[in-house]
């Protein structure tokens, strides 16, 4: 009874601050919300046994991720309203819809229907993480060190990417310096934000 | 009244509407990040509770590996992102045309 | 024996072929004197041959394999019998005769030696075609021959109306072929092969109306080659062809192939009688039709050969009636009067440089009178007064008529014999006769070389004495081999009244042609502007109307199947595929306008449309699955 | 070496196309002749060491490519395709020899080996697979050929060419992969052997699909009625060399691939499409020559002439019975001989004035006689004279159809009298009349280097004529083989009665024939 609770609870929390995620106005109130259901999602993985998943969830996405979102706005300088023009948001929401109810439809169909057979069957003898870390490191070895070098390639183009001019130092330069900077360059941050 | 795995599912199929809707009418590019953070979010949801349902740990290394893409697509994505904002100071997706065919 | 065989068959060739070496170099004598030499070995030992066949023997040889496939097997097979022994005669003597004549003919053309690559070429396939033992070789002749007879009507190739000429008659002869090939394919797959011994060994076995298409399309094969109505026009026309040529090809040989056919064939017609009487009546309706053409027209060559065509068509009626060596009878005399005729009309020619109109001639027997006898004699021969050829093999056709009681075709050819001389003697009278018109024109007239008068002299002899030499040994061997049917008016008094008769309506004729046109020529405009006359002297407007039903309209639907159709249509309708794929790619790469959002927009339409459709296509599936279980 | 003969011959050309790369430009014609020349003499030597008694596939070799679709480098050749094969060599040989192009010559010939490896390839291969990579690799070089030494359309004329014989041969593909699957369904094994195929008797409705599929593929490629509208532009644009490949070669691909693909498999079905397709056949016939007819260019009048040609040997080939179709393959060679010459003979005319006008000609008889003469040999052949090398295989086709249909074979018959219509008007327009033109009164005579190419194919167009037996025979011993396969795989009782049945009757008796 209390996991049906719990259920409802989160999922009525998790859809309300997806939803503020994709309709506000304010950049920070979406991140905000974001965070927030993130964190609501990891509760469900809780409730299913996956611990490890859960932990994974809030350490990557809340710590991670949204520290990363965080720093990028700053950047961007996204503390006024996003201007977006709408065009027939009521397609928007119905072709949406339909996208899920098909997926949903076509997702359940088997497992109706048939009787899977589990490949790797949950082992209630040892802890989640545990049984995780098993089957991580034998059988999807491999696509696990993928993953990782992924990560890492993903790191480094990152700081590449947006590492640019890294070697001045804002705080060090004089005022006019930055001014004189900002001038040489055409598509400076500052034209386009105010 | 016991939970099945049907509900998981209509909860991910939500919450995958929400983050299609998002997809479709963010204009920013940032937002429209978050609504894809939404969409695999969702699939993730989904991934564990057919893993729970079914006994097998496959769909819980599928939402791992899905985590772990996503980390990399923020960080990759956010790389570029700043390197347009310094290129042309606007990260609106209507005046990213450069594409046209 | 077979030695002398292939010496009678491949003598014509060899000379072709070497004549066809010095073909694009200069005139040389050495091409025509080999040529007719080789033509003359061709001559001796088709006399051998004759000889041999007279003694009541046949050769029958085969040379070597030509098409074997499947259960097909054609030889190249060779057969002299009592037929095509008579074939060999007549084509070695006129061909060998009009070889040495066109020495002189030819001698100031350039084309000199090509000419004789032709013409022994001509023979060669004339030789193929009587002597094969199988309808396919024999279709090889026939071909060769229809080929040789384009090469020769467009010998002076630079003459449009001979070039015309040359094609109408090759393309009208292959309406014709398609018949035969058909009538051939029909005994092939009913009788399993072509030879003649056994197709005539079973053809009886076949049910009728099989026995009588074979013999339909088998006629009609004989009816483009031999100018038949209503593929009649090309002969005529063939005569812009240099004049040897018309007298060897178009009035001797080639256009009797078609009753060579009907002769060699006639275990087939014998068993279809009606067809017969069908081929009798289109030959006496052939014969008088160009017998009616011959009386007004205004072309020497046309004239006679118009009267060929109406010679044909007797021979026709004695095929068709089951009379077939009455009819190879008429055939060989025939050949031999009437290439003296036109190697007569060819010696007018040279003096009268080219000049074709008999009414510019006139009175010419003073300065060629040796032509002038030739012709004279050819004509009687042709008009069948007694003694000479045509009496004994033209005046039995009649006879044949009258005793299978055709009593209708007996007057139409009696009518014709009297036309025949009526047109025969218009035509001498107008050039030997009267007041000499061509001087008002300035020509001098000369006569032939005489060597070329010469040559002329061995047809003229049997022109003279073939009827009443030949006949009756002639009629002993061929009746080896063809129905021996004699034909004789049984009642003494009808034979006399009927021979006497008709000799005497024949000299009324030449009387009448005498007295018409011997003296002066009246012109009578009101006759000459008359609707029949009109109707006649445009050969019924037959030409015309060819032109205007078959040329023109196959013309211009060519041209409509290309610029319309293929262009407009089939082209088009590809091109406009292409097109629309183009088009739609070109309309939708506005879709790619480089928004993100837009194509993401695209995206989920898309991914929305998969769905749908793997839904509806997993809900049928499994529709059928639960229905078939 | 023999037994590896057809690997050989189909991989020697590319090869030294490839070694042509370093050879100077200047010596590149005598090096494409002596590679040409070799390679003739080997497809010479294949004859030689033939066997015309055995029917089957000889010379057979066999290399796994991808074992577990059961995709193997499989090779073999039967009477049929033998001397396509023997004539591909020849017409490469006689194409380069007589080759007057000036322009990359040496480009020229590489392109030209690299063809006459695909086309051997494709009359040698008895892989599905392999059949169709060398199938649609012919089409590279021919493009190449037209698109880079073609006239002034001939971007258009090229993309034509091949977009519209690679839609086509798509479709063929799938078919393909069809039958193999079909055959995997009913052995539990992958096969793209022909010979594998050749054992499965397929149900009726499955043989329609597939023939069907194979038919667009092989109609383009013929090409049939309504799918020849690229022939004409390809003629039109391509270099000489092209036209005469394109006519004598490529175009066999497609008929050939009926006797090797369509009869054998789908037997039930041919039967079931032979009235269809002998309509078609007709019209190309009939349609064919009329347009050839209307033509004004010269070339365009030999490049309708091959799509009435090539009806007759559709016609042929669906006649069902050993006579039809020994005819038909025979009339491929025959017309392969006769086309290729005919536009060997457009080019050298071509080559003088730079048009193909027939109203800028008339009276070249007497200018040029010893090429007035070769033309009028090769027109007569054309037209069908016996003992030319057509007669035969027209002869064969038709008397073949006739089995099937009278009133059919007469209409398609009118090709001897419609045939002759267009050939002999064209002839009368360039040949006869007087010399009207200027230009046209010094015209030089055929040269030895055109004499070097014409020649022997003037040699063959008679020889085979008179004496078609050493092609014929071979020919007629697979051809059999072909029929009794058909027969015994036909389910229909109208094909059992429309494929006759040689094992029995044996010889046909004349008389028991009769009833």
């Amino acid at each position: 009874m209390f996991e049906v609770v719990a259920f409802y609870l989160f999922a009525a929390l998790t859809i309300v601050m997806f939803t503020i995620t994709v309709m506000t106005q304010q950049a920070l109130y979406a991140l905000t919300a974001m965070a927030a259901g993130m964190i609501f999602i990891s509760a469900f993985f809780f409730i299913l046994g996956a611990d490890f998943l859960g932990a994974i969830q809030i350490i990557v996405y809340t710590g991670a991720v949204m520290s990363l979102y965080a720093f990028g706005m700053m950047f961007f300088d996204t503390t006024r309203d996003v201007v977006e023009k709408r065009n027939n948001p009521r397609f928007v929401v119905v072709l949406g819809g339909l996208a899920a109810v098909l997926i949903v439809l076509i997702v359940l169909a088997p497992i109706v229907t048939t009787d899977l057979n589990a490949h790797y069957p949950i082992d209630v003898s040892v802890g989640n993480s545990q049984a995780i870390g098993m089957v991580l490191f034998t059988k999807y070895l491999v696509p696990f060190e993928v993953a990782a070098v992924m990560l890492l390639v993903a790191m480094i183009s990152g700081i590449v990417l947006a590492g640019k001019k890294m070697d001045k130092s804002l705080t060090l330069m004089a005022d006019e310096e930055i001014a004189l900077m900002h001038a040489s360059s055409h598509h400076t941050p500052e034209e386009g934000g105010h | 009244m016991e939970l099945t795995l049907n509900h998981y599912l209509v909860l991910s199929t939500l919450l995958f509407a929400i983050g299609l809707i998002g997809v479709m009418r963010r204009k920013n590019l940032l937002m429209l990040f978050f609504a894809t953070e939404i969409l695999l979010n969702a699939v993730n949801v989904g991934m564990a509770a057919i893993s729970h349902y079914r006994g097998d740990y496959t769909g819980q290394m599928f939402a791992f590996f899905i985590i772990a893409i996503a980390a990399s697509e923020v960080a990759v994505g956010l790389g570029l992102l700043i390197v347009w904002y310094k290129r042309t100071g606007k990260i609106d997706l209507d005046q990213m045309t450069s594409m046209r065919g | 024996m077979e030695i002398y065989l292939y010496t009678a068959l491949f003598s014509p060739l060899i000379g072709s072929l070497i004549a066809a070496l010095f073909g694009a170099s200069k005139k040389t004598y050495f091409t025509g004197v080999l040529a007719s030499g080789l033509l003359l070995t061709s001559f001796i030992s088709s006399l051998i041959l004759l000889t041999y066949v007279m003694a009541g023997h046949t050769v029958h040889v085969e040379m070597m394999t030509w098409i074997a496939t499947g259960d097909l097997y054609i030889p190249f097979g060779f057969v002299v019998d009592q037929v095509s022994v008579t074939m060999m005669m007549v084509v070695t003597t006129v061909s060998t005769v009009v070889h040495i004549y066109s020495i002189g003919y030819m001698s100031h053309d350039k084309g000199f030696n090509r000419f004789f690559s032709y013409l022994s070429a001509f023979v060669f396939s004339m030789m193929v075609l009587v002597m094969s033992d199988n309808f396919l070789g024999l279709f090889i002749g026939w071909e060769g021959v229809g080929l040789c007879s384009w090469l020769l009507i467009g010998f002076w190739y630079h003459k449009e109306s001979a070039t015309w000429a040359a094609n109408e008659a090759f393309i009208m002869n292959r309406i014709a072929d398609l018949a035969m090939l058909i009538g051939i394919f029909m005994m092939y797959w009913n009788l399993g092969s072509l030879q003649y011994d056994v197709v005539f060994a079973n053809i009886s076995a076949l049910p009728m109306p099989v026995i009588t298409w074979i013999g339909i399309f088998l006629f009609i094969g004989a009816m483009g080659k031999s100018a038949q109505f209503p593929l009649h026009t090309w002969l005529a026309d063939a005569m812009e062809g240099p004049t040897p040529v018309s007298a060897l090809i178009h009035a001797a040989t080639m256009v009797t192939a078609g009753v060579y056919l009907v002769v060699r064939a006639n275990p087939i017609y014998s068993e279809i009688p009606d067809v017969g009487n069908a081929i009798a009546s289109l030959g006496a309706f052939v014969a008088m039709f160009a017998a009616t053409m011959a009386l007004v027209n205004r072309d020497m060559k046309r004239i006679i050969a118009y009267s060929t065509l109406s010679q044909l068509g007797y021979m026709f009626v004695a095929a068709g009636l089951g009379a077939y060596w009455v009819a190879l009878f008429h055939l060989m005399a025939h050949a031999f009067f009437k290439a003296l005729l036109f190697l007569g009309a060819g010696n007018v020619m040279h003096a009268m440089h080219d000049e074709l109109d008999p009414f510019k001639m006139g009175g010419l027997k003073t300065s060629m009178k040796w032509t002038w006898i030739l012709m004279t004699l050819a004509s009687v021969a042709l008009a069948g007064i007694y003694p000479l050829a045509g009496f004994f093999s033209k005046d039995l056709i009649l006879e044949v008529a009258f005793v299978e009681q055709h009593y209708i075709l007996y007057t139409v050819l009696l009518l014709t014999a009297g036309m025949t001389a009526f047109y025969s003697f218009r035509l001498i009278a107008l050039i030997f006769h009267g007041d000499k018109r061509h001087l008002e024109h300035g020509i001098h007239p000369h006569e032939a070389y005489t060597f070329m008068l010469y040559a002329m002299a061995p047809l003229a002899i049997l022109a003279v004495i073939a009827g009443m030499v030949f006949k009756t040994p002639y009629y002993l061997m061929v009746t080896e081999l063809l129905p021996a049917v004699q034909y004789h008016i049984h009642n003494h008094t009808t034979f006399w009244i009927m021979t006497i008769g008709t000799q005497l309506f024949v000299i009324l004729a030449i009387a009448y042609a005498y007295k018409k046109y011997a003296k002066a020529v009246k012109v009578d405009k009101k006759v000459e502007s008359g609707f029949f006359y009109q109707l006649l002297y445009n050969q019924y407007y037959i030409p015309k109307i060819y032109d205007e039903v078959f040329s023109k309209p196959y013309l211009q639907l060519s041209k409509l199947a290309w610029k319309q159709i293929d262009l407009k249509i089939v082209d088009a309708t590809v091109d406009g595929i292409a097109n629309i794929i183009y088009q739609t790619g070109e309309k939708t790469h506005t879709m790619q306008n480089g928004n993100l959002s837009s194509m993401l927009r695209w995206m989920v339409i898309g991914l929305v449309v998969l769905l749908v459709l793997a839904v509806a296509f997993t809900a049928g599936y499994n529709a059928v699955n639960l229905r078939a279980m | 070496m023999q037994e590896h003969i057809l690997s050989i011959l189909i991989f020697f050309p590319a090869l030294a196309a490839m070694l042509g790369f370093v050879v100077h430009k200047d010596s590149a014609k005598a090096y494409g002749i002596t590679v040409a020349g070799i390679e003739f003499f080997l497809s010479l030597w294949l004859w030689h060491i033939y066997d015309p008694m055995t029917s089957g596939m000889q010379f057979m070799e066999i290399a796994p490519l991808v074992s577990a679709f059961g995709i193997n480098y499989m090779v073999g050749i039967d009477g049929i395709s033998l001397f396509i094969i023997v004539l591909s060599a020849f017409f490469t040989l006689i194409g380069i020899l007589s080759l007057t192009e000036t322009r990359r010559v040496k480009d020229l010939i590489i392109t030209l080996l690299f063809l006459e490896m695909t086309m051997i390839g494709v009359f040698s291969a008895l892989d599905a697979i392999v059949f169709y990579v060398f199938w649609e690799l012919s089409l590279v070089p021919m493009l190449y050929i037209i698109g880079a030494w073609g006239g002034p359309l001939r971007i258009y004329a090229s993309v034509k060419f091949f977009l519209y014989t690679f839609t086509g041969s798509l479709v063929m593909l799938v078919g393909m992969l069809f039958m193999a699957y079909f055959y995997y369904q009913a052995t539990g094994q992958w096969s793209f052997s022909l010979l594998e195929w050749y054992r499965l008797i397929l149900p009726v409705n499955y043989q329609m699909w597939l023939f069907a599929a194979f038919f667009l593929g092989f109609a383009i490629k013929v090409p049939m009625f309504p799918f020849h509208t690229w022939l004409p532009y390809a003629h039109g644009q391509a270099p000489t060399i092209g036209s005469v490949i394109l006519a004598a070669i490529l175009l066999k691909m497609g008929t050939y691939a009926f006797v090797r693909f369509s009869l054998p498999l789908f037997p039930d079905a041919t039967v079931a499409f032979m009235f269809p397709i002998a309509i078609l056949a007709i019209i190309m016939i009939i349609y064919g020559a009329m347009v050839a007819y209307a033509q004004e260019d010269i070339k365009q009048v030999v490049a309708y002439s091959s799509i009435s040609h090539m009806g007759v040997i559709i016609l042929g080939t669906f006649a069902l019975n050993v006579e039809g179709i020994s005819g038909s393959v025979f009339l491929m060679i025959a017309h392969g001989v006769v086309s290729g010459a005919l536009f060997l003979l457009v080019g050298v005319i071509y080559d003088r004035r730079h048009t193909k006008l027939m109203s800028e000609f008339g009276g070249l008889a007497s200018v040029m006689p010893r090429y007035a003469t070769i033309f009028g040999i090769m027109m007569m052949a054309s037209v069908g004279m016996p003992l030319t090398i057509n007669f035969v295989g027209e002869f064969l086709s038709l008397l073949g159809f006739y089995k099937q249909s009278h009133s059919y074979t007469l209409v398609a018959g009118t090709a001897i009298i419609v045939g002759a219509i267009y050939m002999l008007s064209a002839y009368k327009k360039a040949f006869f009349g007087p010399v009207t033109k200027e230009e046209n009164k010094n015209l030089k005579d055929l040269n030895k280097t055109e004499l070097y190419g014409l020649v022997p194919l003037v040699v063959i167009a008679i020889w085979l004529g008179v004496y078609p037996k050493p092609v014929l025979e071979p020919i007629n011993n697979s051809v059999e083989a072909i029929v009794q396969l058909m027969h015994d795989k036909a389910q229909t009782p109208e094909a059992k009665k429309r494929i006759p049945n040689l094992a029995n009757t044996g010889t046909m008796n004349s008389v028991s024939e009769v009833h």
